[in-house]
């Protein structure tokens, strides 16, 4: 289907189907239970989840096939982010021009910032990319606060012209971003019993569009390009001596994940329309880096897995305090309730970051391909034992246990 | 003249610090091979070596004073060192005053271990593994150590001074001839200048004049091949690793009084540091070492204001103006290693 | 999954001399493919072995199984190298122990000069040949002393390889196609060499596609065809046997 | 969202507020001691403990039984100090949590970024710790109130403090933090005190991440400056006091006059940080916990007795911005957001520390007395580490809602969201 | 003219003349061998050939076309592959994979964006890869990991990686080394046929005297970095100063 063929399919269909459901998946716990804290099915991190997974495949494109460890990335999602919101203050708050302004914006810095990169190779780029991105970070909070907002961000104001559409609403407030009218934060609840499920246009915008992006990856993954850019990582010397230039190849990879990351950025904003600094830092492109390698570099399906993930203890367990431990532990008697509480008690709310340390430690320990890796295993497991249920010794051991 | 005279010392200070931090991330980064972002963690924890002697050190037992009253109208709760029990109340203040120099005895034992451990349990297993990997081990292993001192030290600064001598400064410029008040330079920055001419003059000395540097080298381009040749490379590479720790933590208790230590201050040099060793070129000691005084007095010169005014923003990226334009022009940094980690 | 040895071609299995370097049904893997397949054989003092089959036989992995390497790792097996257990050794006890490699891919040392990568061997005791009687073997690396090892001409680089195994003292040497490379004049060399270490005792084992001129060197042979023994006897066994030489050798 | 008018209408028998703090990242110990006295205050607007300042509190609104009857639960949330994650677990608190309310932070950034949020969603937002003009000034917004007093009010409160104990003859030398917060803080100080006749001798922006101010520092005596002012707050804060502290400035003599560096926003915690170097260094803070009035000891009294310390600044303004929601919630009768805004604007109240204070409708910033402290030569504990040199009446503070500082952007009207 | 003209070509490394006055002309459509001894220059030649080095002087003509101050792409595109001394191939893709690399690169050139359709989807390219790789007997390792295979079976691949390309002038440093005598022969074979049918040059550097003599029309010896003589097969085996410097007595 699509030109793709079977297990592609199949893991694209699949990726639809956690988008498509992810409001009844990422809510399995009935609200009124203890366990709701682990909910992560409002529309915000949903919308995280897949924006973040958009940035995270893009990232692979140039990470995980061509092997070219880029720090900087998180500076083409902020310029993506303040190209976004500047079409909201100028032109409008469709989201369609300020998510195509965000593509092309960072893509042009993409070419700048890779073209004097890509001179380097292996940890020489690394930190040629990181430089770039701290300045842009440096600046952005400084110098350059009147385009961007500094320290407390980019943001709409009612005296915005807007050009093609309204300074302020009706009610005297800033319009909110809409596709041609559909509300970006509209929302529908679906109550059953004591769940509840809320469906939110932002999200099912930013799930389309990670679809379509994660089709894309999957195209080039299969392409010809996809394999040269593999064959780079691979030897670059033998590139060369096959008649291959190796240059526009990784420049037009970086460029690409720079407009993922970009198309990130645009969607950020048009989600929640305020861009800030910080989504520039080297923390940030860290943790892109983070997920990708989290969740499998060189895989497909990975790298989102890493930046749910990550975004789900970032905003689920330090959530956790030590009220909501008293609550689920209310059950028990008081001197044990303490202790369970004093045991938990490092490891979420504001020691959320402990957590997420030690399961980086341990991912990496035990799954050295990622969470990917993880999921194979279980696979292996599964197919294991049914191959040992049908085998005849299995039989035989069953007719023998039943004998038993 | 004389602002720039004074622009060279401080840089040469920062420098010292840059080179100092730099120095034990080469070991690790440029001469086994590993991205190890838990070296930020190690001077961390070197500074708060210093912090946990004079934490100890000026442990006490509280006696009521009822004449003082606490916030609360409460009689006052006083502390009374331990020191001042065992030693007297002059020995035992000298004690504490002197908390951050004797750190340095303290953390050496305290460092070597946890490199040790941190070899042996965990990096050993990583050396044939990819960079990515590395980093997110590392990364993580980074975290957790952050996390524990914050847990047992908060977030706070913890203020750390230097012994009583060596507090404020002198006038350098009146020294050599200019006028008073022109050229200030506090005493503990010399000290911190010397100490790390000293840490880079011994680690030097180490790797040049033994074999061991040239082991460890053969052993991060081929492990393989070096234990062919009958070489225990792992122990080696213990105690490199150790070595590493060691120097990043003394440069760390050496800075508690130049800045308080806090849980994160580790995190604010790591990507300085990572910077540093590429621009001295990945491999190379002494690259590390004369990019950290380059981009220190570099940095010093950019943060004067008649340069800012010039080009405003200019000392929010000079490192990384300079880290750019050196790498550029030299492919390798300043003394790089051909083939170290190019790919 | 043992696959046991097959005696009947393994003639010297059963002699009573006792071996100096004995290896017992030993079984590697890379990862999850299975490649020495169970080999056994024995190579006395001061006799050159030829170890030969096609490519992708598992000479090379059989080598590298005796040298501890770890890649491929052994599962199963005992290696005995007079009287000392080198199975149960790391791979640079092993070299401590005696034994040296001359990996097929040389293996020099990127970032060390021609005379480091030497002075690396000598490092760990015991210390073979002085580095004086190496360059009067291979003036070529007198000449190159100073010059980094990787970049040495392809015949240069291996004989630093042979080089860097001569300058430990060793009791048996394991050379993986040693003369590949090679100019004749210099093959030629490294015989008269190879020869001459003999007569002092040296125990040699010889990986070698050119097989004809291994076996007029060696005392005895062993073939391999996909990582399992096919014939274990003497040198002249083979030169005479023309079926075998045809099928496992094709020459 | 529910279909009562506004955003997150409470239905059941309880409320639930977001507190939205630091709890990773710099300032952790400054949003752990917020997270404090939001639990207080639940605990006393539930009914539990001795009450804290409820029983100060000029208006009676509050009863102990919850809000408007409604038992009050809360989230909390992790704002990291970065406008992203802020906002991020702002969102989570009113779409998950449904909260009605979010209150927090401990920065300007943060504030600002979170306030706009709130007022797009059609929450309440009262600010935690901001001290930028900003904050009420160009990025005011109809739903948001600050109880923290600005950079402007430091400026104002400071400088006849320093006349009198500097004089009218200075040369000042100012290092600023090259963001929003610094440069709005630079300007409220330079023109309070250029106004008083002092002269600005330069004026210099240091890199947010800067963590050694030496290159800064060392510059500072050739420029025949008297006054080093350190537009710096947190770890910025304490490093360059220190280091100042560290270069003898403290003990030098400039014109004639001994040289003074002024710190003009204080907390209790960057001073643990800063250790001796604080010692006699001027600056201005929202609160002490050693002021005497009703108030400020009930409230004290109450922190103390359970956590074991006394509150810091922080968590006095989280406390109080609590009380204040509740009570105007219950003076308005309803929970919506619209309602409850027009109960603060204009609102004038006692009891809660700083003396009579008013909420201006104008920009929902508190207008009330502003604390002069120094640091304290011989503190007696961890805690007493500033000592209260003079408290400034909140009419010295006050300036029009269109003060030139405060200049650009629109208030709005509020959003009772859906 | 031949296809090839080296011209007065030199070439320095520090103290060391790798390369003096090099002067050779490589006719279309032969095959040309360059031996000599170790360290004699011959790879350093090729290097100069496929601007890996550039030369200090002289000049190099491909086809009347100067290749200096080309880049190696450009150098490939104009028709020159090379087979290295050790074998270069994308060790982190299957075998197929590598395969294709070349063809590609000959039907589309130096970059081109092909990022939407599946690889599998060429049927052009993956058909003649399949062929090629079934005439180099290594069509049963297609799936394989190609670093996981055995160093003959590699180079073998890197030969047929640059057969595919078609190119007009193919060098090959020591192709042969390390593969067994069967896959020498065959080899031999297919680099005669392949000359015959596709009209290719080839020019060869080889230690293996019994390839070097199977395929080569003429001989260039190399010593010192300068031509020593260049003739006939013949003529060169019974040379008395190449046998003395290089081919030894064994020849
Ligand atoms: N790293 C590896 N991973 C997986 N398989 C490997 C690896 N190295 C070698 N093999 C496989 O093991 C088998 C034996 O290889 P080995 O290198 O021992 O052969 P060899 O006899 O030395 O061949 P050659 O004469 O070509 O050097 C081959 O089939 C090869 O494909
Ligand atoms: N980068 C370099 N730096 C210094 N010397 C070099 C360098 N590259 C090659 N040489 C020297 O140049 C000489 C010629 O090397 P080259 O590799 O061309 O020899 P060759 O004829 O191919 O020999 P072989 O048959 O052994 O492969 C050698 O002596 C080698 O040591
Ligand atoms: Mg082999
Ligand atoms: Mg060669």
């Amino acid at each position: 289907m699509f030109g793709l063929d079977k297990t592609d399919t199949k893991l694209l269909l699949i990726v639809a189907v956690l988008c498509l459901f992810a409001p009844f998946i990422l809510n399995p716990f009935p609200t009124s239970s203890g366990l709701a804290q682990f909910n992560a099915g409002y529309p915000d991190l949903m919308q995280r989840f897949v924006i973040f997974g958009i940035f995270a495949v893009g990232f692979n494109i140039l990470f995980g096939l061509t092997g070219y460890l880029s720090f900087g990335h998180a500076a083409f999602l902020g310029v993506g982010s303040y190209s976004a919101v500047w079409m909201f203050k100028l032109l409008s708050m469709n989201v369609i021009p300020a998510i195509l302004l965000s593509v092309l914006l960072s893509g042009v810095f993409a070419l700048i910032i890779g073209y004097v990169s890509l001179r380097r190779s292996g940890i020489y780029f690394s930190i040629l990319t990181l430089a770039f991105a701290q300045m842009s970070f440096a600046l952005a909070y400084s110098v350059f606060t009147p385009i961007t907002g500094g320290e407390t961000g980019l943001q709409l104001a009612l005296d915005d012209p807007r050009i093609l559409g309204i300074s302020q609403t009706a009610g005297g407030n800033i319009p909110v971003p809409a596709l041609f009218g559909l509300e970006m934060r509209a929302s529908w609840d679906l109550v059953l019993g004591d769940w509840q499920f809320t469906f939110n246009a932002g999200y099912y915008l930013c799930a389309l569009i990670l679809l379509a992006a994660f089709y894309m990856a999957i195209r080039i993954f299969r392409s010809p390009f996809g394999m040269m850019l593999r064959a780079v990582k691979s030897n670059q010397q033998r590139m060369n001596y096959t008649g291959l230039n190796t240059k526009p190849y990784t420049l037009a990879a970086f460029v690409i994940s720079g407009m993922y990351a970009g198309l990130a950025g645009g969607l950020m904003a048009s989600m929640d329309p305020l861009a800030g600094a910080e989504r520039m830092q080297w923390t940030a492109s860290g943790e892109v880096v983070l997920m990708t390698i989290l969740g499998g570099a060189g895989t497909l399906i990975g790298p989102v897995l890493g930046a749910g993930f990550i975004k789900y203890f970032e905003n689920i367990f330090s959530k956790l305090n030590d009220n909501v431990l008293h609550g689920w532990f209310a059950f028990m008697p008081d001197g044990l309730e303490n202790l369970m509480v004093t045991i938990v008690h490092p490891f979420v709310g504001k020691g959320w970051h402990l957590t997420l340390g030690i399961l980086f430690m341990l991912v990496v320990i035990f799954l050295p391909g990622g969470l990917v890796e993880g999921g194979q295993r279980v696979g292996r497991l599964f197919r294991r034992r049914d191959i040992k249920s049908t085998g005849p010794e299995a039989e035989a051991a069953q007719q023998r246990n039943a004998a038993e | 003249m004389d602002a720039i005279i004074l622009q060279i010392l401080n840089g040469l200070d920062k420098g010292s610090a840059y080179a100092l931090i730099a120095l034990g991330l080469t070991l690790i980064f440029g001469t086994l091979g590993v991205v190890n972002f838990a070296h930020g963690a190690l001077f961390m924890i070197g500074a708060f070596c210093a912090v946990t002697l004079s934490r100890i050190l000026t442990l006490s037992r509280t006696t009521i004073d009822e004449t003082q009253t606490d916030f609360l109208g409460n009689p006052l709760k006083v502390e009374v060192p331990y020191a001042h029990d065992f030693f007297g109340p002059v020995v035992g203040d000298a004690l504490i005053d002197w908390a951050v120099p004797l750190a340095i005895l303290f953390s050496i034992p305290v460092m070597l271990l946890v490199g040790f451990v941190m070899e042996r349990g965990l990096i050993k297993h990583f050396y044939k593994r990819p960079h990515a990997d590395q980093i997110l081990v590392t990364f993580g292993l980074a975290i957790v150590l952050q996390e524990v001192i914050k847990y047992f030290y908060g977030a706070n600064p913890i203020p750390t001074p230097a012994p009583d001598v060596f507090r404020g400064s002198f006038d350098f410029g009146a020294m050599v001839g200019f006028e008073a008040n022109q050229i200030i330079y506090p005493y503990w920055r010399l000290v911190y200048f010397a100490f790390a001419a000293l840490i880079i003059g011994a680690v030097f000395a180490f790797l040049q004049f033994t074999t061991f540097g040239m082991v460890v080298r053969a052993g991060m381009a081929d492990r393989e091949t070096v234990g062919l040749l009958g070489i225990d490379i792992d122990r080696r590479f213990t105690i490199m690793f150790g070595i590493a720790a060691a120097v990043a933590g003394l440069a760390g208790v050496m800075y508690a009084p130049i800045n308080s230590p806090n849980y994160h201050m580790g995190m604010d040099f790591l990507v300085l540091s990572f910077v540093v060793v590429v621009v001295g070129g990945m491999g190379s000691l002494p690259g590390a070492v004369l990019a950290g005084f380059l981009l220190g007095i570099l940095e010093s010169f950019a943060s004067m204001s008649a340069v800012i005014d010039l080009i405003p923003g200019i000392n929010q990226v000079i490192i990384y103006l300079v880290a750019i334009t050196i790498l550029l022009t030299r492919p390798r940094g300043l003394m790089g290693r051909k083939g170290v980690m190019e790919d | 999954m043992n696959i046991k040895p097959d005696f009947s071609k393994n003639a010297n299995m059963a002699e009573t001399a006792p071996a100096f370097l004995s290896v017992w049904d030993m079984h590697a893997y890379y990862g999850e493919s299975y490649i020495v397949q169970g080999v056994s054989f024995n190579v006395h003092e001061g006799e050159i072995l030829a170890l030969l089959g096609r490519n992708g036989a598992g000479k090379t992995s059989t080598l590298r199984s005796i040298a501890r390497i770890g890649s491929p790792l052994v599962t199963q097996g005992e290696i005995w190298l007079d009287h000392q257990p080198l199975h149960k050794m790391a791979s640079h006890e092993a070299a401590c122990s005696g034994l040296g490699l001359v990996p097929e891919d040389r293996r020099i040392i990127p970032g060390l000069t021609v005379e480091e990568n030497l002075e690396l061997a000598q490092i760990a005791p015991p210390v073979g040949w002085s580095l004086e009687r190496l360059y009067d073997l291979f003036p070529r690396l007198g000449e190159r002393r100073k010059q980094e090892g990787v970049t040495l001409s392809g015949g240069e680089q291996q004989m630093l390889a042979i080089a860097r195994a001569l300058a430990r003292d060793i009791k048996v040497l394991l050379l993986d196609e040693p003369y590949e490379g090679l100019a004749p004049v210099i093959v030629d060399e490294i015989e008269k060499t190879l020869m001459h270490i003999k007569s002092q005792g040296m125990t040699t084992i010889l990986v070698e596609q050119n097989a004809v001129r291994a076996l007029e060197l060696a005392d005895r042979a062993v073939i391999l065809d996909t990582g399992g023994i096919v014939f274990d006897g003497t040198a002249a066994e083979v030169l005479e046997n023309d079926e075998l030489r045809a099928e496992y050798l094709a020459i | 969202a529910s279909h009562s008018g506004f955003t997150n209408a409470p239905a059941g028998a309880t409320v639930t507020l977001g507190f939205n703090v630091p709890q990773t990242g710099p300032y952790a110990d400054e949003g752990a001691d917020e997270l404090r006295a939001y639990e207080l205050a639940v605990e006393h607007l539930n009914g539990g403990g001795d009450g804290g300042m409820m029983g100060t509190f000029s208006s009676n609104a509050l009863q102990g039984n919850g809000i408007l009857g409604k038992k009050v639960e809360y989230v909390t949330g992790d704002t990291q100090t970065k406008s992203d994650a802020a906002r991020a677990s702002a969102k989570s608190m009113i779409e998950k949590d449904g909260a009605i309310m979010i209150t927090g932070g401990s920065s300007s950034g943060v504030a600002v970024a979170v306030q706009a949020l709130c007022q797009e969603a059609g929450v309440i937002f009262m600010a935690g710790l901001t001290h930028s003009n900003d904050t009420t000034g160009k990025d005011k917004r109809a739903n948001g109130f600050r109880h923290f007093f600005n950079s402007y009010m430091s400026g104002a409160a400071l400088a006849p403090v320093l006349e009198k104990m500097y004089g009218s003859d200075r040369k000042a030398y100012h290092l600023t933090a090259d963001y929003n917060w610094g440069y709005t803080t630079e300007e409220a100080v330079k023109s309070s005190t250029e106004a008083m006749g002092w002269e600005t001798v330069n004026t210099v922006k240091t890199p947010l991440t800067q963590t050694d101010f030496s290159s800064y520092i060392a510059p500072v005596l050739q420029s025949g400056a008297d006054v080093l002012v350190l537009n710096h707050y947190g770890g910025n804060m304490v490093n360059s006091l220190t280091n100042a502290v560290q270069f003898g400035l403290r003990d030098k003599q400039v014109n004639g006059k001994n040289f003074e560096i002024v710190v003009p926003l204080y907390s209790r915690l960057m001073a643990k940080g800063a250790g001796a170097n604080v010692k006699g260094i001027f600056g201005s803070t929202n609160w002490h916990w050693s002021l005497q009035d009703e108030g400020s000891k009930a409230f004290v009294k109450s922190f103390g007795t359970k956590y074991g310390f006394p509150p810091s600044q922080a968590a006095h303004t989280c406390y109080v911005q609590t009380l204040l929601y509740a009570d105007a919630v219950e003076r308005a009768g309803s929970f919506a957001p619209c309602a409850v805004a027009e109960a603060l604007e204009g609102y004038e109240f006692d009891g809660l520390g700083n003396g009579k204070t008013l909420y201006r409708a104008e920009d929902h910033q508190c207008f009330k007395d502003v604390l002069v402290v120094k640091g304290k030569e011989n503190p007696t504990s961890d805690f007493d580490l500033l000592e209260i040199v003079e408290v400034t009446p909140a009419s010295q503070v006050t300036y029009a809602p269109d003060h030139p500082q405060f200049s650009g952007g629109a208030l709005g009207t509020c959003n009772n969201g859906a | 003219m031949g296809i090839l003209e080296v011209k007065d070509v030199g070439k320095r490394f520090g103290g060391l003349q790798a390369l003096g006055d090099v002067n050779l002309s490589v006719q279309e459509n032969s095959c040309h061998a360059i031996i000599g001894p170790n360290g004699a220059g011959k790879s350093t030649l090729l290097n100069c050939l496929i601007g890996k080095l550039i030369p200090d002087t002289g000049s190099v003509l491909f086809d009347g076309q100067s290749v200096l101050g080309r880049t190696p792409y450009e150098i490939c595109q104009m028709g020159i592959s090379r087979v290295f001394q050790t074998p270069e191939i994308f060790g982190d893709l299957s075998v197929l994979e590598n395969m294709m690399i070349p063809i590609f690169a000959k039907r589309d050139g130096a970059f081109e964006l092909n990022a939407f359709s599946s690889v599998f989807a060429q049927r052009d390219v993956l058909e003649q890869a399949e062929h090629m790789l079934a005439e180099m007997n290594l069509a049963d390792k297609r799936h394989m990991h190609a670093a996981a295979m055995s160093r003959g079976d590699k180079r073998r691949l890197e030969i047929a990686m640059c057969l595919s390309q078609n190119p007009r002038l193919l060098l090959l440093d020591e192709p042969t080394a390390g593969m067994a005598r069967a896959d020498t022969n065959n080899t031999i074979d297919l680099l005669k046929q392949i000359k015959d049918e596709r009209d290719i040059t080839i020019a060869i550097i080889e230690h293996d005297m019994h390839v070097v003599f199977s395929l080569a029309d003429r001989i260039t010896v190399l010593a010192q970095g300068r031509p020593l003589v260049e003739d006939t097969p013949d003529k060169i085996k019974g040379h008395p100063k190449v046998r003395e410097a290089y081919l030894g007595e064994s020849a």
